[in-house]
């Protein structure tokens, strides 16, 4: 294994590139040396990010988005108060992964590239509306987070190519997001299902809604239909109930050693509900 | 052994909490465990393990591995004793132990041991062990007990069985107990209610933190040396030699500090192949199992399928009882299914009873013991019934249970008529106590369970030896796996009058003591402290022979007291008491140095019980379980170290609560285990447990000076039931299989189907 | 395959080291600097047993690389008592029965001392939930939590 | 050879099939080795499993291997199978 630490973009691009067989990139590393050391994957070349200028970097631009360094870590995030303030759930997501331990090296880019369909960060980055600058040797173009992952373990980046940035949007006035997700412990386990809420109203009334769903199909999923029950709604019962169903209904699990298809399928109904609550409530504020 | 009268109190030290004396080394990670030594010049060693769940192994190439930089040496089977043969019965317990340790013809589960290699770095190990191509013709497996029995079940080894198997079974059925008393047929015919079920649970690792870890040399003198970490070095010792061929004195084994064995460390795994590593390399050889392979393939305890019958009065009497127990314990015949069978209905007073246990081979890891081996399972069966008849005839569940409670002179269930012990103190504590009587919350559900164990004496051997300046070394040879060098300082600072901080307790290696049993059985305290009373004793023997004849009275003259030799009369003389330190000051000069032992096998290991409330909730939407109140109630018999009895009880406790919620073995189809991790094999973290409450209760044993009980073992027998009776009135629906994982508590809950 | 050599900072002293790129923080800790108080119970992030602090960050590290640690400050268990005295939660781990084997133990006590730097005055549930990441398979966490809250207290009244 | 007292010793149930159905078993002895050996001479079916390790409760007290303890016609004597622990 051949250990690099470009202090560029270019030049991590640049070394991906040309390498031979398995590549990976290196950030917090809570994936890629659990994989290392499980002999699942030894990777040929190992590409350290974190020295490259702005990764570790959380700024809030101008126009109230935000850009996160690739290589920010979960208790970084949580630390920042402004970020927790204005996206809760993306911070709550981010922080249920693992332990503190794991808090202090893990990263949403690696959450995301890891490519597991129970990533807890991924579901709220894709109900929030993230997007990603990806950068390869044509340069940088920026991607819609629910566009990069391709299915359990592989991500839509091409050879070469690797997330340089993470970009959130601005909040705006009467928003609010949420992410639950189902373990059988309180902390230390993968999601058996995991269900992100972000909406925005007007009065008591949900203008606008994004809800997503982890764990349940092989990639993360964006539910429309349920997205649909809760516009227009004051998040009344009928409006809750038609969001489970639509939860349930875009649930496409298998049944493995954390959880049988039709629990699943059930709970993804009840998370919803429940994350939908406490989205509705923090964008009312 | 003859018992002496028992002393239950005024002591000085014994009830105290001190600190132990492995404290300061523990906290500031200067404790030595198993992978924490090194030698000039080791290897390091790792293990190829099978990939299949039944398999025979048709070639090993290793030439390949051999070739590689680094590489000293590679091991099969064919590198340990042939001497070994296989039998039916615990007479070819060495066989199968070797066997497990090194795969022959067979794979016989995933995580097999079928080769081994030694290379100058883990990293070089590492990478010859993947170089080494095994080629496999997999055979058809089982990994269910019910499975197993059934007439179209692959057979795993023929000739396993033993003779008291009853005729027509599966060849997988391998041993059998029956024994019970009274006329069944006519105490459930006296019954107002019958109830029968089902019971099913699944496997669990004892998850202790520290992977086994072991560092050998042996040289082609036949003598060596081992480090590891281990409840019972002499039992390493003992089987090394064997599987090695070796003179068991050539081999000294040390016991490092052990990080956790709960049963899982009285078994022998990598401790034969680091030798014959060594032996072939010339070199010592380090083998430090990763956590996947412990998983695979260390003991796990025994997945059980149980059937319930138990009859009911109205009043609460139970009229009949009996229950079948099938225990799967991997691929070698060993599931305590005799101890399931005798622990199920040990807490009651049956006028018939009868309970019958099939040990069953499955295409899994040979189980080990796990804390109170077998009877953990049993309990949750039997309590869960007893809930059941509780609840349908209206009837308090701790009052049912005093009403049919085992007492001295009562016929236990597997037998004998009871010694003194203490059920009644532990049921009439769990009553009294506040958690009882609190009101529950929504949702929530209370659930009580008795627990019962036998507990062990064992082989002991501990020496006393007394310093010039008056402080003790005293070395015993039970592997200190919760604070026991603690206690036994205790005891004998108690027994010599002199301040625990002056008695330094070490635990000796295999060359300095004669055997030791394994720290199992809750023995330690109780046979380990009964050895040093009676080494302190011997010393003060010589103690007061010194002074005696310093005196120049008659030894019977003289007394020990408060650390001082006295005269035991006015006819004795007038003597000013002699304290200890001034008799070893001289003591070169005197007749020698003075030194206490005892050797021997003491048989009175009284028996525990203990009783367990425990209040869950249950979210009805997700079947999720928390843990809102546990209590612990338990006999210890006597608590020499207070604080480190409630450390058992709260362990145990939480260990069930594990087992009982989360922790289970999964097998995919394949035959191969899934969840070989912490990630997914789900011990509970400190955040999913509250407070554990431990009350002791002290019913002295009569057989330890003191009273000991042992009380590693007990505390985890009443938390499957406890739980699994809370969780079933929290949910409205009873669980009858375990663990009761959420997905499990929906189904039951009829939330989908 | 070729080594890498690494400076970097362990308890105070620098340290370097050559080590494989494939090796770990606790690898290296271990196995080249002979400092065997980080355990290794998983190596996968899962048990805690080998936390240790990176730049003041609390982190597993056998999930770091050693070629990961040039230029940082790392501190282990052997780093958190000073030449004169215990720290107060190795005290009060001793004191209140807070370890049976205690191969948890380190990586307990590298975990509290950084909860308490940052939250002097932690509730249980926030001590139970910092703490998830160290497993411990003796205690029932019970006396490890008093043991945390207790230290806690003291280290309040004594400021 | 002096005559040794006439003990009863139970069975666990299981045994009845080496012994043609008896659950207690009448045999001289004085300590539980004899006891053991009396057993084994009486039904020789019994052996392997005496052999291979068994305990025996007197008076309830569980002896879980030795052999030299005394037993006597008034000691109420279990068969036990071999006890030990985790």
């Amino acid at each position: 294994m051949q250990y690099h630490s470009p202090t560029s973009f270019s030049d991590a691009v640049s070394i991906a590139a040309e390498a031979q067989g398995t590549t990976r990139f290196l950030a917090g590393g809570t994936d890629v040396l659990v994989q290392l050391r499980s002999d699942l994957v030894e990777p040929d070349t190992l590409i350290d990010i974190k020295h490259i200028d702005g990764t570790h970097d959380i700024v809030q631009n101008a126009d109230g988005s935000w850009t996160l360094g690739v290589a920010v870590t979960g208790a970084e995030m949580s630390e920042h108060a402004e970020l927790c303030a204005q996206w809760p759930g993306l911070v709550e997501a981010m922080d249920l992964i693992g332990s503190t331990q794991v808090q202090g090296r893990a990263t949403l880019t690696g959450n995301l590239c890891n490519g597991s369909p129970a990533a807890d960060s991924v579901p709220a980055m894709f109900a929030a509306g993230v997007t990603v600058s990806v950068t390869g040797p044509d340069g940088t173009r920026q991607v819609p987070v629910d566009q990069i992952p391709a299915g359990p373990g592989k991500t839509n980046l091409a050879k070469g190519e690797l997330i340089s940035a993470v970009h959130v949007p601005a909040r705006g006035t009467g928003g609010g997001d949420a992410y639950l997700r189902f373990i059988p412990r309180t902390e230390m386990d993968i999601a058996v299902v995991g269900c992100g809420v972000n909406l925005r109203v007007e009065g008591d009334t949900i203008t606008e809604a994004c809800v997503s769903l982890g764990a349940v199909a092989p990639t993360v999923l964006l539910v429309e239909d349920a997205a649909k029950a809760l516009i227009g709604s004051t998040l009344d019962d009928a409006a809750l109930d038609k969001l489970a169903a639509a939860a349930a209904a875009a649930c496409n699990p298998i049944s493995d050693k954390r959880g049988t298809i039709e629990f699943r399928t059930h709970v993804a109904g009840v998370l919803a509900k429940r994350a939908a609550k406490i989205a509705y409530d923090r964008a009312k504020g | 052994m003859a018992l002496d009268s028992l002393k239950t109190d005024g002591f000085k030290q014994i009830g105290t909490r001190p600190n132990r004396p492995d404290g300061l080394d523990k906290v500031t990670g200067r404790a030595l465990y198993g992978a924490d030594v090194t030698a000039p010049g080791m290897l390091w060693g790792v293990i190829v393990r099978s990939p299949h769940a039944h398999a025979k192994i048709v070639k090993i190439d290793t030439s390949k591995a051999e070739a590689m930089d680094g590489v000293k040496a590679v091991v099969t089977r064919a590198d340990f004793s042939d001497a070994i043969q296989p039998a039916a019965g615990p007479r070819g317990e060495m066989w199968n132990v070797l066997e497990n340790v090194m795969a022959g013809d067979k794979a016989l589960y995933d995580g097999h041991a079928v080769a081994a290699v030694a290379a100058t770095s883990q990293l070089a190990a590492r990478d010859a062990a993947k170089a080494i191509v095994v080629e496999y013709e997999v055979l058809p497996h089982v990994t269910d007990v019910d499975k197993a029995m059934a007439a179209d079940a692959p057979v795993i080894r023929e000739g396993a069985t033993e003779k008291s198997v009853p005729e027509g079974m599966h060849p997988n059925v391998v041993r059998y107990h029956e024994s019970g008393h009274g006329d069944l047929e006519a105490g459930f015919a006296e019954a107002d209610l019958v109830i029968e079920d089902t019971f099913k649970t699944e496997a669990t690792h004892q998850g202790y933190i520290e992977p086994h870890a072991c560092l050998g040399t042996l040289g082609g003198d036949g003598k060596g040396e081992l480090w590891c970490c281990t409840q019972g070095h002499w039992n390493v010792q003992k089987v090394c030699a064997a599987l090695l061929g070796l003179e068991t004195s050539q081999l000294r084994v040390t016991a490092s500090e052990i990080g956790g064995g709960f049963g899982g460390k009285t078994a022998v795994f990598i401790e034969p192949v680091a030798l014959a590593l060594s032996r072939k390399a010339n070199k010592p050889v380090k083998i430090v199992m990763n956590r996947a392979d412990v998983f695979r393939a260390t003991g796990p305890t025994a997945s059980t399928s149980m059937d319930i019958k138990i009859g009911m009065k109205k009043d609460g009497t139970i009229t009949a009882a009996s229950g079948l127990f099938r225990c799967q314990g991997g691929a070698f015949p060993g599931a305590p299914m005799e101890f399931t069978a005798m622990c199920a209905f040990a807490p009651y007073n049956l006028q018939a009873v009868k309970q019958t246990g099939f040990d069953v081979m499955t295409n899994r890891p040979k189980q080990a013991a796990y804390r109170a081996p077998g009877s953990p399972m049993a309990a949750f069966a039997v309590e869960s019934v007893i809930d059941q008849l509780c609840n349908q005839l209206g009837l308090d569940p701790i009052d049912t249970r005093l009403k049919n409670a085992s007492r001295e002179g009562t016929q236990a269930s597997f037998g004998p008529k009871w010694d003194r012990i203490g059920l009644v103190e532990t049921l009439e504590a769990a009553k009294a106590h506040p958690h009882y009587s609190e009101p529950l919350k929504e949702g929530q559900g209370r659930g009580v369970s008795c627990g019962f164990w036998f507990n062990h004496g064992g082989e002991t051997a501990v020496s006393l030896a007394l310093s010039e300046d008056g402080t003790v070394q005293l070395a015993v040879g039970t592997p200190d796996i919760g604070g026991s060098r603690a206690s036994m300082a205790m005891m004998a600072a108690e027994e010599l009058g002199i301040p625990y901080e002056n008695v330094r307790c070490t635990i000796a290696d295999t060359a300095t003591l004669g055997y030791n049993e394994i720290s199992h059985g809750s023995r330690v305290t109780y046979a380990s402290g009964l050895a040093t009373i009676k080494a302190a004793r011997d010393a003060v023997k010589k103690l007061c022979a010194r002074a005696a004849a310093k005196w120049g009275i008659e030894e019977d003259a003289v007394k020990w007291e408060d650390g001082c030799a006295v005269p035991s009369g006015p006819n004795a003389g007038d003597h000013e008491p002699l304290p200890l330190a001034k008799i070893t000051a001289k003591m070169g000069a005197t007749g020698g140095p003075i030194v206490g032992h005892f050797e021997a096998t003491p048989e009175g290991a009284g028996v525990s019980f203990a009783t367990h409330i425990v209040d869950a909730e249950v979210d009805k939407e997700t079947g999720k379980t928390t843990i809102s109140r546990y209590t612990v109630v338990q006999d210890a018999g006597k608590a020499i170290h207070p604080t480190y009895v409630e450390g058992q009880f709260q362990g145990g406790a939480a260990q069930g609560i594990g087992w009982a919620l989360n922790e289970e073995y999964i097998y995919g189809e394949d035959g191969r285990l899934q969840n070989a991790g912490f990630l997914d094999y789900r011990i509970p973290v400190a955040s999913d447990l509250p407070m554990i409450d431990a009350v002791i209760v002290e019913v002295p044993n009569p057989g330890h000076p003191y009273g000991v009980r042992g009380v590693g073992e007990t505390s985890i027998c009443p938390p499957l039931a406890a739980i699994a009776n809370a969780v079933s009135a929290a949910a409205g629906v009873r669980l009858k299989q375990l663990p009761m994982s959420p997905p499990r508590i929906l189904a039951a809950l009829g939330t989908h189907d | 395959m070729s080594k890498v050599h690494v400076t970097t900072h362990i308890n105070g002293d620098e340290v370097d080291f050559l080590c494989d790129p494939r090796e770990t923080v606790l690898d290296v800790l271990r196995d080249r600097l002979g400092m065997t108080g980080a355990k290794e119970g998983c190596g996968t992030g899962d048990c805690g047993a080998c936390s240790v602090t990176v730049d003041g960050r609390l982190v597993c590290s056998c999930l770091m690389l050693g070629v990961e640690a040039a230029g940082k400050e790392i501190t282990t268990v052997e780093g958190i008592a000073t030449e004169a005295e215990l720290h107060p939660l190795q005290q009060k781990f001793i004191e209140y029965a807070a370890l049976q084997c205690g191969i948890c133990t380190p990586g307990i006590l590298v975990a509290a001392k950084n909860l308490l730097e940052r939250n002097p005055d932690p509730t249980e549930s926030e001590v139970r939930y910092w703490l998830a990441g160290n497993l411990c398979r003796c205690t029932g966490y019970d006396k490890i939590i008093r043991a945390v809250m207790d230290t806690a207290a003291d280290m309040r009244e004594a400021s | 050879m002096s005559l040794k007292p006439v003990v009863k010793i139970h069975l666990w149930s299981g045994l009845r099939a080496f012994t043609g159905g008896e659950d207690v078993v009448e045999v001289e002895a004085a300590t539980i080795g004899e006891l053991l050996n009396g057993l084994v001479a009486r039904h020789p079916g019994l052996e392997d499993i005496v052999e291979s390790g068994v305990s025996v409760a007197i008076d309830g007290k569980v002896i879980a291997s030795g052999l030299s303890e005394a037993v006597a016609p008034e000691n109420e004597i279990w068969l036990m199978q071999r006890l030990k622990g985790g």
